[in-house]
């Protein structure tokens, strides 16, 4: 087991912002997961697959923090599983270090385990109610065989200080803790390994926005001090600008944009990445009620089913771009023109990369259009878009 | 940072409270030590006055059953001595007790009992120990099954779940209490060469096994279906994450957070085991004379209650206490582990 | 649902062919000669070798069996003469034919279950949903209370105290009998009316516990509330909403304790000297009646099967998610 | 135009009364381990036609608020004091059969979760004709009739065949929508929503809070929008009411509140919330701490022992004495309103980018 | 003494009961074989009689019945060669039934002639002929016919199963026995020539297992369950297990028939009526129970003194003696000292079981090993003191196992497990553990107790028989059960005597024709069994308690049926 500090080589206590450093830690090329359907008469037999993950490539790099935005139901926390090999691809390959883990088993795993922790969504199922807070903690490093000096209890303790909790609550049991607290010993849990990628599924979309502030001030801070690389999945688009450095967004099992945060959240190219954007709502009163400086999307409908993913470009049906193209052709994922290096787009017909004041809304959905109409709020026009 | 683990009650709405509850209580100082969801359980269990109560009553029927020996001792009768026959002044011509009340005297607290003259009471008491012997080691074995089963199914999914499921299916379809009467017999003579007289403790064995054989599945399907719950559960795969081997996530994640099923399950299985096992004896299938059995005596008392109405009563009502007794417990222990399963 | 129906039913047949060997191997494990049962006084050695002959004893057991099996789906020839599929053979000890005394048996063991569910089905929920109903208040408490002691009770405890208390010391009602139905529908009733009250008062207790459990939680549900905000009376959200969600577990259950009393009512037969399947079942295992026994346990077995289907497509019937998935 | 028709002098209603008038609302649950003041004497008002948003961390007694104005807890365990005035009737302790005629009538609601708030059994159609039918005495046949027609409204393709399909055969954006009709299909004068995207996503939020908007412009209800979300506030509502521990802590038009916030616990809402043109140097400012018990509220302003200013405020104030909160604009806190504008444009506005 | 407590009154009306049993029963000639029979007093014709009965008669064929429940049942619809008819005094004599008389013998007891009465028909009409009777015996050589009595077929064609081979196929394929051994010269006249003499033939063909079968009608294993009726009733319904009617037989004539009557209009039967069920519901008397009453099921052993302390139920009752005696069976090869066999005899307490069985209306404390139904039976014979000392005596039992020097012996006991059995048992074996032995309880089942019994190597010791006579005299029950030249399985010297003197002389009063002559030589020999050799412990001689319903006319306890006759069962108006 290697006992390099990540700390090496990325510079300890600076932003590691919009930086591409040059290591890749981890690696996926055409990760695939499909989960099978049964059914059919009169022997059960697999009928179909939920393609939840449909081919994505990715790099993290040591020390930094990537986002993996996307809608309800995309594949975000599979791709995760998949990462942490809690799921076993269907396809491609996942690097970590220069090893491959594709298909490894669990004794593989065993000395990398260490290095890739996770952290939860829902800070009340993923701690073990009937464990006391310690042997929640420490739980892992007895099953790693780790040792610290000063020993386990000890090192549980500091670990605890370290999240912002008292140390004092090593014997107590989850429920005496509040939701953010429950989250920060999540937290030290996955600390207690000393990893060096932490995968944290949505590890704040439960918690009060109060509380989501601690726990990313947290991570952040986890991040910069410790040098750990996060790939840090959310649907909330404002917590991973804050928090990545890197931006991947996701629509049905596959990346339809990347790149760095100022790229993705300053200059998309992709019409949904747009729509995502235009759909935040924003407490600031001018943005919100005059209309001005922010473009006004509504997508009709809901993702579709990773069942029968559309063909071509999956993005299709709810696009108001959308031409015959997409439907036969897949986009691939590559840097359009104008793009900056390493931000990758997957559309035939992307946006102007500006999210200022646009020249028209782009409504699709059907209710919206009526009432817009019926309140006279626009005149007619084309179907699924709206001069202004 | 601290959240104070018990929040002292208010008890009127008027009553501002004066302490400050919130925060850093004991901060420093003593160990803080939390309440486990189990000590929370039994808190709020003592507080319940019926499974308080329900709880007494069943640990003394234990307690009569695991002391029968001793209880015989100081009360100087045995259960298989026949009274009646040794001195036949105590039974009449036609074998029913001669004195009042069934024969109820100093001598005889619960009277003697028709037929073979033996004293009811000790033979109550180890009846009571039979029966519930039988029943907490049939229990036992179910409950063990049960989880067994039900976890591999839950825990591993895939083929294994299937076939497991499978084998639930098959084997709750056998009507159970023809099973019980059919079998047992065969079961007995599986253990027993014809030459040889039937130890009590193969009887006992082969209702252990008839009854343990169709007995478990329900508890496997619930121990499935939690785990299957418990399964999607972060906490598992955060075991997961830092390599527990999948023998350690059952025992240390996954039983656990099984214990509260398994023992409000439990408690709702024993009297039902005795009942079982009351209701084979009386089909004739279950301990057969001299052997002390309260399901016989339940029989028997359902044949003579219009000559001696006194033998119904005791053995009789002991059976409606233990039963009602476990299943007001069972309630309690189910009120107490999840508060908001309303009663 | 044609194809579950139907998938169902290739499962249920498996189980049974199943169960048809499990039953068949095990009982030609015990060392008891089924030919004893047929042999009478004259229980000499060529007496017994005759009657293995006449009873197919005399093959291997895998013989047997798939003479067993052959005649259930295509009938088969004895020297009596042919029996018509479904054929289980003929009994050992009377001679006559398994299918038919079962076929007999059976309205007796159907009467009483179909007149006692009646009865504990209706009582049962009636008064569990009351209980629900006045949660807290009195009527809750004494119904609950009166139903666990009731549910306490064992058949052959109550039977003959009721039979005491209502027929031989009081003559309010008959001893019971069975009258078939077609022939005398009031003796019918009368003949069966002890050994519904019993059944049903062991059973209605358990049906009070759980409707009144699972209304209490149905009444927690966020649809029921959303319900009542619709401005839903109390009434109709009770009945409609809160009840509707409340029939699963009380169907699964009614399912279990109707199959198993349609494969016979063991215990409430015996106590009250009804000839049901369930007698037939005692009957035969205390003369070690090969072919009564197989047929009876098949029988049992198949209408628990059946119950155990058609629950699942009255849950169908009650929950949409279940039909369209 | 404004919603708070009460001024801090004048506290008499003028002109028209308000079409909901909540005062001095107590809601208290006494459970096994005490009693909770999950609302603790809480007034507010609002008029027809207007949105009102009501925000405030989990717990802080929003959902507990609107289900006191529906009656729709279990009389029970709950004690409820205070009083409810809808359109000059009072609700508190009005009986069932008066509660029942205004529910789904003149007062609706909608709750968050749409596929547990819908009963798995019925059709969506069903569902949403029941109100109809019984307020309206229409026959089944309207009912079905307004149900498709409703459907229609909100946006729900193919109506006339939808409205036999049962929730889970909808999208969580669809039963949302059903959810809506439903609350709608008598227009009501009151509509109560219950963080209603909380569950979705969020380009399905958009879609629905614009539903949201343009249905109230057809029917001019007055609405109650429950989050815990500024964003959808500031997009949706045109006043605000922040909730702590079970009490108004601040109140005001979205402009006011949200441009200069009077209470140091909507400062830290503000604060703590990432925003996408935000600074990504600067770190969010969390409020510290943790929620308060509702068992056993801290005396005093129960934001205390999270709030940094108490300081600032002379002796113990903040910890022995309730901060009132003036009727109309206004925030419960002991500090001045001169220190209260100097701290936010000094301290707080400028983190918030 | 044991029975103290028993009301003397019933006392001596059975001991006057089984005096008349065991009395020489004369043979009829063909006045006393006439129809018709002598009417019951008080009897009216109508009604229907309700009938509980426990267990199912799984034998109807008339060729395989053998116990006493179906026996009493084929009275009522079968006819043999020869029955039983009672005078109004009580006396019995052997009539002949289907015969004009009970027969003629001639060549020294080995050729029997029976000439068929007139008018007498099968339930369809067609007459009976001396074929039909021919057939009758015929068919029990067939392979289908495992049940049922063999003293015909053996005295006709050799021992043992030997018989079989005679006719292996029965009269099926065409083949009969010769003329030689059964004649049948004209249709009215059958002629049966025995290897030996036989003086008991008449008594043998009164056995309700040599019922005529009519030929054209015999459907072989199917008869077994619709027989064709020659009796007064014929089965209009029957289903197994549950339930069967009988109505009134339009063929039979009343004329031809010296002792059935057929008063009724029919009978309805049910089964599944345990004792304590038909009992309680006749002590009830309610509604159908008052023209009820159960054939077979005897007074609930719980209930004797329910019945006895209610004087109306108490008019209501019969009592009688079975023809058993039982008895606790050594198993010789096993335990072959006799002081061992003595000490179980003295030990067990005969008057325990007897209250298990109903106290002195279940039973009554045996002396001997000759039921007081057998002709033979002395009345306070007691060698071993069983009736004085009634509730054992152990002293003397643990001193005969110290002269044995078998103390703490094993002795595997088995017993039938049945709910009254399970509690003799216990009473048993508690005497004999106090008398010094290990008892090792075996329970059996009791539904093939006597075809379990009946293997040599049983692996038993001890194990209670009871074996009933066939017909009055006690060369039905003394050759069966102790003759050691009969020992292999399936025979009924279920003690496995083989004695040399007991051997020689059932031989030889085998073959004495003179009937009292015979009776007299088997007392002896029963003396020299008991007291000599001492196979079996005497426990006691059944009774029969018998209750019906108040509407229920002509019940008398019959002592050839055991049971109440239900061929004088008439419903009161
Ligand atoms: N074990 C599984 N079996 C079958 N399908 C699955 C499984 N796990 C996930 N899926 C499906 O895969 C798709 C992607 O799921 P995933 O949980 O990765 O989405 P997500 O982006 O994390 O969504 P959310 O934001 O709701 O968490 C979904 O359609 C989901 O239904
Ligand atoms: N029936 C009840 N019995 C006891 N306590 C209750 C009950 N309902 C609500 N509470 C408590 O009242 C407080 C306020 O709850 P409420 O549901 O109003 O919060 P909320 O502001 O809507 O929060 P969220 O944003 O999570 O929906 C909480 O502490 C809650 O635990
Ligand atoms: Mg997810
Ligand atoms: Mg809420």
């Amino acid at each position: 087991m290697s006992n390099d500090t990540t700390t090496a080589t990325a510079d300890a206590g600076t932003p590691l912002r919009d930086a591409v450093p040059g290591t890749a830690l981890l690696e996926v090329e055409g990760l695939t997961k499909h989960f099978p359907i049964y059914g059919g008469f009169p022997v059960k037999r697999r009928v179909g697959a939920v393609q939840a993950v449909d081919g994505i490539d990715l790099a993290v790099h040591e020390g930094e923090s990537f986002g993996l935005v996307g809608e309800s139901g995309c594949g975000k926390s599979t791709t995760g599983r998949l990462l942490t090999r809690l799921l076993e691809p269907t396809g491609g390959r996942i690097t970590y270090n220069g090893q491959d883990i594709t298909h490894a088993g669990r004794k593989q795993l065993a000395p990398i385990r260490s290095e890739i922790q996770m952290i939860f969504q829902d800070p009340y199922s993923s701690l073990n109610p009937r464990q006391t807070v310690g042997s929640i903690i420490g739980g892992p490093m007895e099953i790693n065989g780790m040792n610290p000096p000063g020993g386990r209890e000890m090192r549980v303790r500091e670990l605890l200080e370290t999240v912002g909790l008292n140390p004092e609550h090593y014997n107590r049991f989850p429920h005496e803790f509040s939701g953010g607290q429950r989250q920060r010993i999540g937290v030290a849990r996955a600390l207690a390994l000393e990893p060096k990628l932490i995968v944290a599924d949505e590890p704040v979309s439960a918690l009060d926005v109060s509380i989501q502030a601690q726990v990313v001030n947290l991570l952040q801070n986890l991040q910069r001090e410790l040098g750990i690389a996060f790939l840090f999945i959310a649907h909330d688009l404002a917590v991973v600008r804050h928090f990545s450095q890197r931006v991947a967004v996701m629509y049905l099992g596959k990346i339809v944009e990347v790149g760095d945060r100022d790229s993705i959240y300053n200059r998309p190219r992709h019409p949904y990445t747009h729509a995502l954007l235009s759909a935040v709502p924003e407490a600031t009163v001018t943005a919100a009620r005059d209309g001005e400086g922010r473009e006004r999307i509504r997508l009709a409908g809901d993702v579709p089913s990773p069942i029968n993913p559309p063909s071509g470009c999956r993005f299709r049906t709810r696009c108001w771009k959308a031409q015959d193209r997409c439907a036969k052709e897949e986009p691939p994922l590559i840097r359009l023109g104008g793009n900056r290096e390493g931000h990758l787009t997957a559309c035939h017909f992307p946006e102007e990369p500006t999210t200022a004041a646009r020249e028209e809304d782009v409504i699709l959905d059907p209710a919206l259009l009526a009432a817009e109409k019926g309140t006279g709020a626009g005149s007619a026009g084309p179907v699924g878009k709206v001069d202004r | 940072m601290t959240v104070s683990p018990q929040p002292a009650s208010v008890r009127t709405l008027d009553t501002e409270p004066d302490t400050e509850p919130v925060l850093n209580k004991g901060g420093q100082g003593s160990e803080l030590v939390g309440r486990s969801p189990g000590q929370l359980m039994w808190r709020r269990f003592k507080r319940d006055r019926t499974g308080m109560v329900s709880a007494v009553v069943v640990l003394m029927f234990f307690v009569v059953g695991l002391l029968a020996p001793v209880i015989s001792w100081l009360y100087g009768k045995d259960p298989y001595t026949l009274y009646g026959q040794e001195s036949l002044d105590l039974l009449d011509d036609f074998s029913f007790p001669t004195g009042k009340f069934g024969g109820m005297s100093g001598e005889h607290w619960f009277g003697i009992e028709p037929g073979l003259g033996r004293d009811i009471f000790i033979q109550l008491v180890y009846g009571i120990r039979n029966s519930l012997l039988i029943g907490l080691a049939v229990t036992a074995a179910t409950v063990v099954t049960g989880i067994l089963v039900g976890v591999t199914a839950g825990y591993m999914g895939g083929k294994t779940d299937y076939w497991l499921g499978r084998l639930i299916d098959f084997l709750l379809a056998f009507p159970s209490t023809l099973f019980f009467v059919a079998f047992m017999p065969v079961v007995v003579a599986l253990f027993v060469s014809p030459e040889d007289e039937t130890p009590t403790y193969v009887r006992v064995l082969a209702l252990f096994l008839v009854l343990w054989f169709l007995g478990w599945m329900g508890l496997a399907r619930l121990m499935r279906g939690e785990t299957l719950s418990l399964r999607e559960r972060e906490f598992i795969e955060a075991a997961k994450v830092s390599g527990a081997p999948p023998w350690r996530i059952i025992r240390k994640e996954l039983l656990p957070n099984l214990v509260t099923p398994i023992l409000v399950q439990s408690t709702y299985m024993l009297p039902a085991a005795v009942t079982a096992e009351a209701g084979l004896s009386f089909l004739g299938v279950g301990l057969l004379e001299p052997t002390p059995d309260w399901g016989r005596m339940f029989a028997l008392a359902g044949k003579v209650y219009e000559n001696d109405p006194t033998y119904m009563f005791f053995p009789g009502v002991a059976m409606v206490i233990f039963v009602v007794c476990f299943n007001l417990l069972g309630d309690s222990l189910r009120d107490a582990f999840d508060p908001k399963a309303g009663r | 649902m044609l194809q579950f129906l139907l998938r169902r039913s290739i499962g249920a047949v498996v189980i049974l062919i199943l169960i048809s060997a499990f039953t068949f191997f095990l009982f030609f494990s015990i060392p008891q000669d089924p030919a004893l049962l047929a042999c009478g006084k004259n229980c000499t050695p060529d007496a017994i070798k005759i009657i293995h002959q006449n009873l197919g004893l005399d093959k291997p057991v895998p013989v047997q069996y798939w003479n067993f099996m052959v005649g259930i789906f295509a009938g088969r020839d004895f020297a009596v003469g042919h029996c018509s599929a479904p054929c289980f053979g003929y009994s050992f000890a009377n001679n006559q034919p398994v299918w038919n005394t079962i076929v007999d048996r059976f309205p007796t063991t159907l009467s009483l279950t179909v007149g006692g569910a009646f009865v504990f089905l209706l009582v049962g929920l009636g008064t569990g949903m009351l209980a629900a109903w006045k949660r807290g208040t009195a009527v809750d408490k004494t119904f609950s209370s009166v139903s666990l002691v009731l549910s306490s009770m064992q058949i052959y405890f109550l039977g003959p105290i009721v039979l005491g208390l209502l027929v031989y010391s009081t003559d309010i009602l008959s001893s019971p009998k069975y009258v078939p139905f077609t022939e005398n529908p009031g003796q019918w009733f009368v003949g069966l009316l002890i050994p519904w009250i019993v059944l049903s008062v062991i059973f209605t207790a358990n049906y009070t516990r759980m409707s009144r459990s699972t209304m209490i939680e149905q009444l927690q549900e966020e649809h029921v509330r959303t319900a009542k905000a619709k401005g839903m009376s109390s009434r109709y959200v009770f009945f409609r909403y809160a009840w509707r969600g409340s029939l699963i577990p009380i169907v699964t259950i009614f399912g279990m304790d109707l199959g198993s009393l349609f494969g016979g009512a063991i215990i409430t037969e015996q106590t009250f000297s009804l000839a049901g399947i369930g007698r037939l079942a005692v009957e035969s295992v205390i003369k070690t009646d090969l072919p009564m026994i197989m047929g009876v346990m098949l029988f049992s077995a198949f209408m628990i099967l059946l119950f155990n289907i058609i629950v699942d497509a009255a849950y169908a019937w009650i929950d949409p998610r279940v039909r369209l998935s | 135009m404004t919603t708070l028709t009460k001024t801090e002098d004048s506290p008499a209603p003028t002109g028209a009364d308000p079409f909901l008038s909540v005062r001095d609302l107590y809601v208290r649950f006494s459970t096994e381990d005490g009693i909770v003041k999950a609302v603790d004497g809480l007034s507010f008002d609002l008029e027809r036609g207007r949105t009102l948003g009501i925000v405030g961390e989990s717990g802080s007694g929003k959902s507990v608020t609107n289900l006191a104005v529906l009656g729709l807890h279990n009389p029970k365990s709950t004690t409820i004091s205070g009083e409810i005035l809808l359109d000059g009737q009072e609700l508190t302790g009005a009986r069932e059969k008066t509660l029942e005629r205004l529910r789904g009538n003149k007062m609706a609601m909608i709750f968050q979760d749409p596929l547990t708030a819908l009963s798995p059994y019925y059709t969506v159609g069903r569902q949403i004709a029941e109100p109809f039918v019984k307020h309206t005495g229409a026959s089944k046949r309207e009912g079905r009739l307004r149900a498709v027609e409703m459907l229609g409204k909100v946006g729900i393709p193919q109506p006339q065949t939808r409205v036999d399909d049962y929730p889970h055969q909808f999208s969580g954006g669809m039963r949302q929508r059903a959810m809506i009709a439903m609350s709608l299909v008598c227009n009501p004068s009151l509509l109560i929503a219950d963080e209603p995207t909380t569950a979705l996503d969020v380009t399905v939020q958009a879609q629905i809070l614009d539903l949201l908007k343009d249905l109230q412009q057809e029917f001019g209800s007055a609405i109650i929008l429950i989050t815990h979300d500024l964003g959808v506030v500031a997009n949706t509502a045109d006043d605000i009411l922040v909730m702590y521990a079970g009490r108004a802590v601040e109140r005001g038009s979205v402009k006011e509140v949200l441009q200069s916030p009077r209470h140091p616990y909507t400062w830290g809402l503000l604060g703590s919330m990432p925003r996408l043109s935000g600074d990504v140097e600067q770190p969010l400012k969390p409020i510290p701490g943790t929620p308060p018990s509702l068992l056993n509220p801290p005396p005093g302003c129960p934001f205390h022992p999270r709030c940094a200013y108490t300081g600032e405020v002379g002796g113990d104030r903040c910890s022995s004495e309730r901060p009132v909160l003036p009727e109309g604009r206004g925030g419960a806190c002991h500090l001045t309103a001169e220190r209260k504008q100097s701290i936010f444009i000094e301290d707080i506005q400028p983190a918030l980018g | 003494g044991g029975d103290s407590n028993g009301g003397s009154k019933e006392k001596t009306k059975s001991d006057k009961d089984a005096a008349q049993q065991q009395a020489q029963i004369p043979l009829g000639d063909q006045a006393a074989s006439t129809g018709p029979a002598v009417e019951v007093p008080g009897a009216t014709p109508g009604g229907r009689i309700r009938v509980y009965q426990r267990d199912n008669f799984d034998h109807l064929d008339p060729a395989q019945i053998y116990v006493s429940d179906e026996g009493l049942l084929a009275t009522l619809y079968t006819r043999q060669l020869t029955t039983y008819k009672t005078d109004d005094k009580g006396r019995k004599t052997l009539v002949g039934d289907l015969a004009t008389d009970s027969g003629t013998v001639s060549d020294g007891g080995k050729t029997w002639k029976f000439t068929l009465k007139d008018g007498i028909k099968f339930e369809d009409g067609k007459p009976i002929t001396s074929a039909d009777i021919r057939h009758s015996i015929e068919r029990m050589y067939a392979k289908f016919i495992t049940d049922g009595p063999t003293y015909v077929q053996q005295w006709l064609s050799g021992a043992g199963t030997e018989y079989r081979k005679a006719l292996p196929d029965g009269p099926y394929k065409g083949k009969h026995l010769p003329k030689t051994v059964l004649d049948t010269p004209d249709a009215k006249t059958v002629v049966f020539h025995f290897t030996s003499p036989q003086p008991d033939a008449p008594f043998a063909l009164a056995m309700a297992a040599y019922g005529v079968v009519e030929k054209a009608k015999d459907t072989k294993e199917k008869y077994d369950t619709k027989p064709v009726s020659t009796g007064p009733y014929r089965i209009a319904s029957f289903k197994a297990g549950k339930s069967m009617t009988l109505e009134k037989n339009p063929g039979w004539d009343p004329k031809t028939d010296p002792f059935r009557h057929q008063y009724v209009d029919g009978f309805d039967i049910t089964f599944n009526h345990q004792t304590s069920d038909s009992t309680k519901r006749l002590i009830a008397d309610n509604g159908e129970a008052q023209t009820a009453l159960s054939f077979t099921n005897a007074v609930d052993p719980l209930q004797t003194k329910d019945v006895l302390s209610n004087a109306a139920a108490k008019k209501r009752t019969v009592i009688g003696y079975q023809p058993y005696v039982w008895q606790m069976n050594f198993n010789m090869d096993r335990i072959t000292d006799k002081r061992i066999r003595d000490a179980i005899t003295y030990a067990i307490p005969d008057v325990q079981l007897v209250r298990l069985n109903g106290g002195s209306y279940g039973g009554e404390i045996a002396g001997g090993l000759l039921a007081p139904t057998v002709p033979g039976y002395e009345k306070g014979y007691d060698p071993y003191g069983k009736i004085k000392k009634p509730n054992g005596d152990l002293a003397k039992a643990k001193e005969l196992l110290k002269a044995a020097g078998k103390e703490n012996m094993k002795l595997v006991y088995g017993y039938a497990n049945t709910e009254v059995g399970q509690k003799e048992a216990v009473v048993i074996a508690d005497a004999l553990k106090k008398a010094g032995f290990n008892v090792q309880k075996k329970e059996i089942d009791s539904a093939t107790w006597y075809s379990q019994m009946g293997k040599v190597k049983n692996g038993l010791d001890i194990y209670r028989t009871g074996w009933g006579q066939d017909w009055p005299s006690a060369s039905t029950v003394i050759p069966p059960s102790y003759d050691g030249t009969q020992i292999q399985d399936g025979a009924s010297n279920y003690s496995h005597i083989n004695d040399e003197h007991v051997n020689a002389e059932i031989k030889r009063i085998g073959r004495i024709t003179d009937i009292k002559q015979a009776t007299k030589q088997w007392s002896k020999l029963h003396h020299y069994i008991v007291e000599k050799v001492n196979p079996a412990a005497p426990l006691f001689f059944t009774k029969q308690f018998q209750i019906y319903g108040s509407k229920i006319g002509g019940a008398q306890y019959s002592d050839t049926i055991n049971y109440i006759d239900p061929t004088r069962l008439f419903v009161k108006k």
